[in-house]
């Protein structure tokens, strides 16, 4: 009672009469046009700005820190790139190197990077709200702006926005980009990358036109089922069929197979018309020696793959593969599938056999022992079918009477600026972008039974990768600037005439590169022409022999006819050499044994060159280079010199540093290994 | 008692106004609001931030400038000049009403279109109504190797040649 | 004529020059019309919101370019590096709103007095243009953020217009200037929100307040319900009859009290403009429409009717009878003359009067049964009641059936529109989800 | 009577905000059992990059007085700035436990710390350091890989032998060798990887850099050793 008096006292007196009234509205007023004023003066960033100033006291640069700060609003703007970047306001002392050690954050400097503060700004690369002002809006995701700053993990993506070429401090987006093509994803989405290229895949699926030829319904259904429980290195991705789509799609398959121009041909002797012995032991040990583990690995008895992954896994061929097909295919592989990467060596009738026995052998009782697939009918054939196409097998495989689909799976050009609306995310992940891109690699099924897209079986470290990679792609990106994007050109090249088939047959371009283009398995032939004698090339194919002896992967023998080796030969004496060789930049008449003598002693002493390359294999060791034993009848005079004046002009990449040598201690080091001759019997005659 | 309230609130509302009371406190009140509102004004109006560039620009890497170049970039409005002493940069913005001067390199002068004043390479003034000869600004090579130009910082003429 | 020497303190000042200034306020007042309860000072309020309009739009003007994206990147500045810039934004957001929503009830408050009757028709007239030129005020302004809301917001307005019969689409590309919302739209709009509409509610406001003074100052009903006009005013209550036939200095009372009043709402609309931020999106995208895409709320309404009726029908039909209904209330006086009581009179006798009246609320029934408008049923149903109830009355009963039963034909029309307005338009702001699917906005 | 009023309704809608918070929650795990010591087992020193999960997870042993590997004991981590799963976790019948490590987003070390209570109350606790690598730091271990580790690193791997063995002594020192080369300060190191081993007086199997590496990528080689230097290297005081 008396409290409501006293209550309805004090109001009285604030709006009893109209004066009153008047003034304490007034005053209200002014207290509340006040308050804007004073939260300004309260705001985070003058508190960030207020702590930075007294934590540099702390240090003992003090002053000049001091100096250099400044308080205030600070922003990076380039109009050019509409870039306004106010955190600089907070992270005061990002231009700070005197302040590596600092931890905290607003006030740790940037690392070293090749590009200044000023030169982009930081959300081109870091992402989040470079406008803002305060904490929340600038790094979390806002009604005002969808972007929250991007993880330190997947920070790499955003060089990948101008840069297309690996580039050394971005192993993680290089990796994705390798898996992007790796993996197959191209095959389905179209990833249209900064420099206006698609992402091309560099797995070949094979072609299914012949399938029947080559296997069984048993192991097609098998291997549809669970790719990976033939081989674990399998790229095909499981589709969690079940058995009865599996039979389908394994009875419409074997229908729609035509035979192969090689089940036209005569078929190569088998292994049974061989007299005794071990045949599976032969077998054994000449795929070692024809070093087929170079593009094949097949699992050993501790369950570890021994070999490339250029190949498919051979661990257990025996249970897929029709021995009339094997034979035919290792005599002409290309007989069967004009596109396979392997090469038709020209085996012999015996060592067809010999492999083939090997093959087979190589099998897993197990694996199609419970399959037992009742007889196909034209129901489960057209069944077959209609998951054939809805599955879109065909962006990947060729199959007869299936066109491939167009825009069979959503466009990623711009998936790293996806907009979340568009998102539907799963009950409990973190509503992020690259969270959400990194679930959907991992398990695309959980976002939805009916989606199509297949569970890979890829490791978190992978999937962190290609989530990086894929976040590269963002509006950003893909409207960037031409002047802005790095990429090298991929010119394509094909050698030509009667040696460029030749080397077409032998599929060279498998494992070396040639003018940018080809694999990196072997050495680049690009200026092969220039370095390497004639004598030598001509031994060599006829008998490869390696030069790094640590190596396991090596030059198969193609059992190449002398006129052959001959053709080959000179197409690459002739045509692959280095531009401006013929110039006088070394006089030969110099390379004398004075020079030579002097040479052994720069090699020895002072470069110490034997801790990487062996020149006499009783006293060497070192075998990062290749060996130089015989490097005066392998190399040319002119193109030593040039390469140890400068190994990187003429093979960017190599690991062999520049010693910055003098044109006198090169010419005395060419003069060395030059004298450097293995005095076997000549080559061809 | 909510009679009584009534009543009381009646007597309130009633109450004479006596005026000078109300002229007093309302203004009173009134200017400390009006006071606060200019203080927030003040505040409002001026900027936080400019659109502008920023006085300390780069102009690239020194190689770009031969010697005894004068060399006009007109995104920052001024003149970097190389001679054999090294890297000066000059203010483009003529003394006498602010219009851009340009290097005319067959007089070897830098001449004002609007009124044709006309400058040595060095910025002194050799004919026209330019008041002061063009002012030297402060350069510098940055770490990491670009030429940089304080457009805020100036010397005295022939001060300071930079080196690349 | 008062003489300078009579001025002694500024507010007096402005008092007098206000009289001697077209008389645009009269010098004295009725203490009678002073009370609270009459005007609730609404009109003074609008004309305050308006004030604070002017003043932080003006500020704003200063930091804001209306070209695409820099609109937009001001906004971010405003709320990031201006010095109170995103609590002046948001002043003039809320103080947006609150104007037109006082308008509204400003408009209601003086119909139910009944204030409009003669002499103060045309004064009605200037008030209804008032509240268009409010409304188109603040459909203007909605865009210039250029976020999504406002684009989205801009561009369902748009379409209503271009669902006028014949000349919709031509006045929608006029408005625009162009096919779509795009930078001439934004231009536009800008000129009409800063120029323009400021300029015409301006000269509206002028007119309005000399109207007002020349009808005879603020409305005052007699015992009758009829107005009190100046010379009716008695001789005895004169006590000032040297200066006019009023009675209370108006700058002491009238003005004081106003300007508390406005005071009192700048305190209320600065401090939610310190609580709550006006409102911004991600910045417009034409590509993506936010589901669902909703109009301003004033026009909320609108956009439900459009969900139930065909666009010429909602989009034209509708707001024209609601707009002419709305001018022409005070020259029809048959909507007054007529009240409940002879409504129900008719009702009674098997006229065909009655049979007309139960036709027509019936055919509407079905009509809005038919398209499953419930929420608009809702109102109708409510007023047919309250019909029902007065119809059921007997004459000279007491309390708020007899209150009902003394109301006039025009009262339940207005009625029956402000309950549609108030239901339709909560319904869309409030209970409209995506695809325009009801929500319960409690329900996430 | 009012502000009464006030904070029984206050009260009223603090205390289920509460209850509904706790539930949340997962209970906490408990145990019994009480280990005598905890041993690492695998993971340990692992670098990878800021913000990136390891590439192995890192596995604890519980022991108890015996010496033998201990099944149901609770072992909890934490580590600043580390996101650990699970952050509890009883140990399996080998009596081991693993935890996958997330790095935070700074470059630097970072302790992941491991205990378990012992009988008598307190715990007992392991420290593991795992590296995060910055940019220069992970520019620094492609460079090195490419052109150092050959012969600095003895292990061999699939695509690398190690030729450490092949060289005459005095052989490289390990990136890791922080005994040794936290004692030379980053000029000396960039001299040596620019110069050769000769430069500093050492070798000349280690060659010269200069021509063939950036400033910027010796730099970040730098980077690389100082990050993986085990002991961790400590940054000098800075003089000014």
């Amino acid at each position: 009672m008396s409290l409501r008096n006293q209550f309805g006292g004090v109001c009285g007196f604030f709006v009893g009469t109209a004066p009153r009234r008047f003034a304490s509205v007034s005053v209200l007023l002014a207290i509340v046009s006040a308050i804007a004023p004073t939260k300004d003066f309260f705001s985070q960033w003058r508190h960030y700005q207020k702590e930075y100033s007294h934590f540099i006291r702390t240090r003992p640069d003090a002053g000049r820190l001091q100096r250099r700060f400044e308080s205030g609003i600070h922003q990076i703007w380039i109009p050019e790139q509409r870039v306004v970047d106010r955190c600089t306001t907070c992270h005061v002392a990002l231009q700070e190197a005197s302040l590596s050690d600092v931890r905290k954050e607003p006030f740790r400097p940037h690392p070293a990077i090749p590009h200044s503060l000023t030169e982009f700004g930081c959300v081109v690369c870091h992402h989040g709200q470079g406008a803002a002002t305060t904490v929340q809006e600038a790094h979390y995701s806002t009604k005002a702006w969808e972007q929250p700053i991007l993880p330190a993990r997947y920070l790499e993506s955003s060089c990948g926005q101008c840069h297309m070429d690996a580039l050394e401090g971005t192993p993680q987006l290089n990796l994705g980009r390798r898996l992007l093509a790796r993996y197959g994803c191209a095959h389905c989405h179209a990833i249209t990358q900064p420099d206006g290229t698609l992402v091309a895949p560099v797995d070949e699926p094979p072609s299914l036109e012949h399938v029947a030829e080559k296997t069984t319904r048993e192991w097609i259904f098998a291997w549809t089922k669970n790719p990976q429980a033939y081989a674990a290195s399998a790229t095909m991705p499981n589709y969690r069929f079940s058995d009865q789509e599996a039979a389908d799609i394994a009875s419409f398959l074997v229908a729609q197979s035509t035979p192969s121009d090689n089940s036209a041909k005569e078929l190569p002797q088998s292994v049974a018309s061989l007299p005794g012995s071990d045949t599976v032991q032969e077998g054994t040990s000449l795929y070692g020696t024809l070093f087929c583990a170079s593009c094949h690995a097949i699992q050993n008895a501790a369950g570890n793959l021994v070999g490339g992954e250029m190949a498919p896994e051979l661990t257990r061929a025996g249970n897929k593969v029709n021995p009339d097909w094997l034979r035919r295919w290792l005599r002409a592989p290309q007989g069967y599938d004009p596109k396979t990467r392997m090469p038709r060596y020209r085996f012999d009738e015996k060592q067809i056999a010999l492999l083939s026995s090997f093959l087979l052998s190589k099998k897993d009782d197990d694996l199609l022992a419970n399959v037992h697939l009742p007889a196909s009918d034209a129901q489960s054939i057209a069944r077959g079918k209609k998951l054939v196409s809805d599955y879109g097998c065909v962006a990947c495989h060729r199959i007869n009477g299936v066109n491939p689909p167009e825009s069979f799976a959503p466009d990623l050009s711009r998936i790293g600026s996806k907009p979340l609306f568009q998102v539907g995310f799963l009950r409990g992940m973190p509503e992020t972008l690259p969270d959400y891109i990194a679930g959907k690699i991992h398990d695309p099924r959980a976002f939805g039974p009916a989606l199509k897209m297949p569970n890979f079986s890829l490791t978190d470290g992978q999937i962190e990768a290609l989530t990086t990679a894929l976040l590269a792609q963002t509006d950003r990106a893909v409207t960037m600037p031409p002047e802005l994007v790095r990429s090298s050109p991929h010119p394509k090249y094909h050698p030509g005439g009667d040696a460029g088939r030749l080397m077409e047959d032998l599929r060279c371009q498998s494992c070396h590169a040639i003018n940018g283009n080809g694999g990196d398995m072997a050495p680049d032939l690009t200026f092969e022409g220039s370095a390497v004698n004639r004598a030598w090339l001509l031994d060599f194919m006829k008998n490869p022999n390696t030069l790094r002896p640590a190596l396991i992967r090596r030059m198969p023998k193609f059992n190449l006819s002398d006129a052959e080796i001959k053709g080959l030969s000179d197409y690459i004496l002739s045509a692959y050499q280095a531009s401006g060789f013929d110039s006088q930049a070394l006089d030969l008449s110099t390379l004398n044994s004075e020079a030579a003598t002097r040479g052994k002693q720069l090699f020895y002493s002072k470069y110490a060159c034997q801790s990487c390359h062996i020149v006499d294999y009783k006293k060497d060791k070192g075998y990062v280079g290749p060996a130089l034993a015989g490097v005066g009848d392998r190399l040319t005079p002119v193109w030593m010199y040039r390469w140890l004046k400068n190994p990187n002009a003429l093979l960017s990449g190599t690991p062999m540093p520049n010693f910055s040598l003098s044109d006198d201690e090169a010419r005395d080091l060419t003069a060395f290994l030059t004298t450097l001759k293995e005095h076997k019997k000549g080559g061809l005659k | 008692m909510a009679e009584e309230r009534e009543k009381r609130a009646a007597d309130y509302d009633r109450a004479p106004l006596d005026r000078r009371q109300f002229v007093k406190v309302g203004t009173t009140s009134l200017g400390v609001a009006g006071l606060g509102a200019c203080v927030f004004g003040f505040r409002y109006l001026s900027p936080n931030v400019l659109y502008e560039p920023p006085p300390i620009v780069s102009v690239g890497r020194p190689e770009r400038y031969p010697v005894g170049s004068v060399t006009l970039d007109p995104r920052f409005g001024i003149f970097v000049a190389r001679v054999q002493e090294g890297f000066y940069a000059l203010s483009a913005v003529c003394t006498h009403l602010g219009c851009l001067s340009t290097w005319k390199a067959d007089t070897g002068e830098i001449v004002c279109p609007c009124h044709g004043s006309t400058f040595r390479r060095d910025g002194t003034v050799t004919s026209g109504p330019a008041p002061e000869p063009l002012p030297w600004l402060k350069v510098w090579i940055s770490d990491d190797g670009n030429l940089m130009v304080d457009r805020s910082a100036t010397l005295p003429a022939h001060s300071e040649y930079v080196q690349a | 004529m008062p003489h300078a020497t009579h001025i002694r303190n500024p507010l007096q000042a402005i008092a007098w020059w206000q009289h001697d200034f077209r008389r645009m306020l009269s010098a004295r007042v009725r203490e009678a019309q002073l009370g609270f309860r009459n005007t609730w000072y609404l009109g003074a309020l609008t004309l305050g919101t308006f004030t604070i309009q002017v003043s932080t739009g003006l500020l704003l003007m200063l930091y804001y370019h209306p070209s695409i994206p820099q609109g937009y990147a001001d906004m971010k500045d405003l709320e990031f590096v201006v010095s109170s810039g995103v609590m002046l934004r948001s002043l003039h957001r809320w103080s947006a709103h609150a104007m037109v929503f006082l308008v509204f009830m400003h408009m209601a408050k003086v119909f139910y007095r009944r204030a409009y009757q003669p002499p103060r028709e045309l004064n009605w007239v200037v008030g209804v243009s008032l509240l268009l030129a409010t409304l188109l005020l603040s459909y203007t302004g909605y865009l210039l953020p250029w976020d999504q809301l406002s684009y989205w917001g801009t561009t369902v307005g748009a379409s209503i217009i271009s669902s006028m019969p014949f000349v919709g689409a031509r006045l929608r590309f006029y408005l625009l200037g162009g096919h779509t919302v795009n930078a001439n739209a934004l231009l536009r709009f800008y000129v009409l929100h800063t120029m323009i509409f400021p300029l015409v509610v301006i000269m509206l406001i002028a007119v309005h307040l000399w109207r007002l003074h020349k009808d005879g100052g603020m409305y005052e009903p007699d015992e009758q319900g009829k107005p009190i006009l100046p010379d009716h005013i008695p001789a005895e209550d004169d006590l000032f009859r040297g200066v006019e036939n009023e009675k209370t200095l108006s700058y002491r009372e009238l003005l004081f009290r106003e300007i508390i009043g406005i005071e009192a709402l700048a305190v209320v609309l600065l401090s939610m403009a310190l609580i709550w931020k006006a409102p911004l999106d991600e910045m417009a995208n034409p590509l993506h429409t936010p589901n669902p895409a909703k109009a301003p709320w004033y026009f909320t309404g609108l956009q439900e009717l459009l969900h139930y009726f065909p666009p010429f029908v909602a989009g034209i039909i509708l707001p024209v009878l609601i707009v002419s209904g709305l001018f022409i209330i005070p020259f029809v006086p048959f909507f007054d003359d007529v009240s409940t009581a002879d409504l129900c009179r008719w009702a009674r006798d098997k006229s065909g009067r009655s049979i007309t009246i139960a036709t027509v609320m019936v055919v509407l029934s079905a009509l809005l049964i038919r398209i499953h408008a419930w929420d608009a049923l809702l109102p109708l149903w409510i007023v047919v009641t309250l019909l029902c109830l007065a119809g059921r009355t007997a004459d000279q009963q007491k309390g708020f059936r007899n209150w009902v039963r003394s109301r006039s034909l025009s009262f339940w029309i207005m009625t029956l529109f402000l309950m549609e307005a108030v239901i339709l338009t909560s319904v869309g702001t409030f209970f409209r989800g995506p695809s325009w699917t009801w929500v319960w906005p409690w329900r996430g | 009577m009012r502000p009464l009023h006030v904070a029984w309704l206050t009260l009223l809608l603090i205390i289920p905000m509460g209850c509904t918070k706790r539930s949340n929650v997962n209970p906490p795990l408990s145990s019994n059992v009480y280990g005598a010591q905890i041993v690492q087992v695998s993971g340990d020193k692992q670098a990878a990059g800021v913000g990136s999960k390891l590439a192995d997870p890192v596995v604890v042993q519980v022991n108890g007085a015996d010496g033998n590997a201990l099944a149901g004991a609770l072992v909890s981590f934490h580590g600043d700035g580390l996101v650990l799963n699970p952050s509890e976790a009883l140990s399996d019948p080998s009596g081991q436990v693993s935890v996958s490590v997330q790095l935070g987003g700074i470059p630097g070390s970072y302790q992941l710390v491991a205990d378990t209570p012992k009988p008598g109350g307190g715990p007992t606790t392991i420290n593991v350091r795992e590296i995060a690598l910055g940019y220069q730091e992970k520019v620094g271990k492609e460079v090195s890989y490419k052109y150092c580790a050959t012969c600095h690193d003895p292990e061999s791997t699939p695509e690398r032998v190690s030729n450490l063995d092949n060289l005459t002594p005095p052989l490289p020192h390990q990136f890791t060798d922080g005994n040794t080369l936290n004692n030379m300060s980053d000029a000396d190191l960039i001299k040596v990887i620019a110069d050769g081993g000769p430069a500093l007086g050492k070798s000349p199997q280690s060659p010269a850099y200069r021509s063939t590496l950036t400033q910027a990528q010796i730099k970040a080689v730098v980077a690389y050793i100082r990050a993986v230097a085990d002991p961790p290297y400590q940054l000098p005081a800075t003089q000014h």
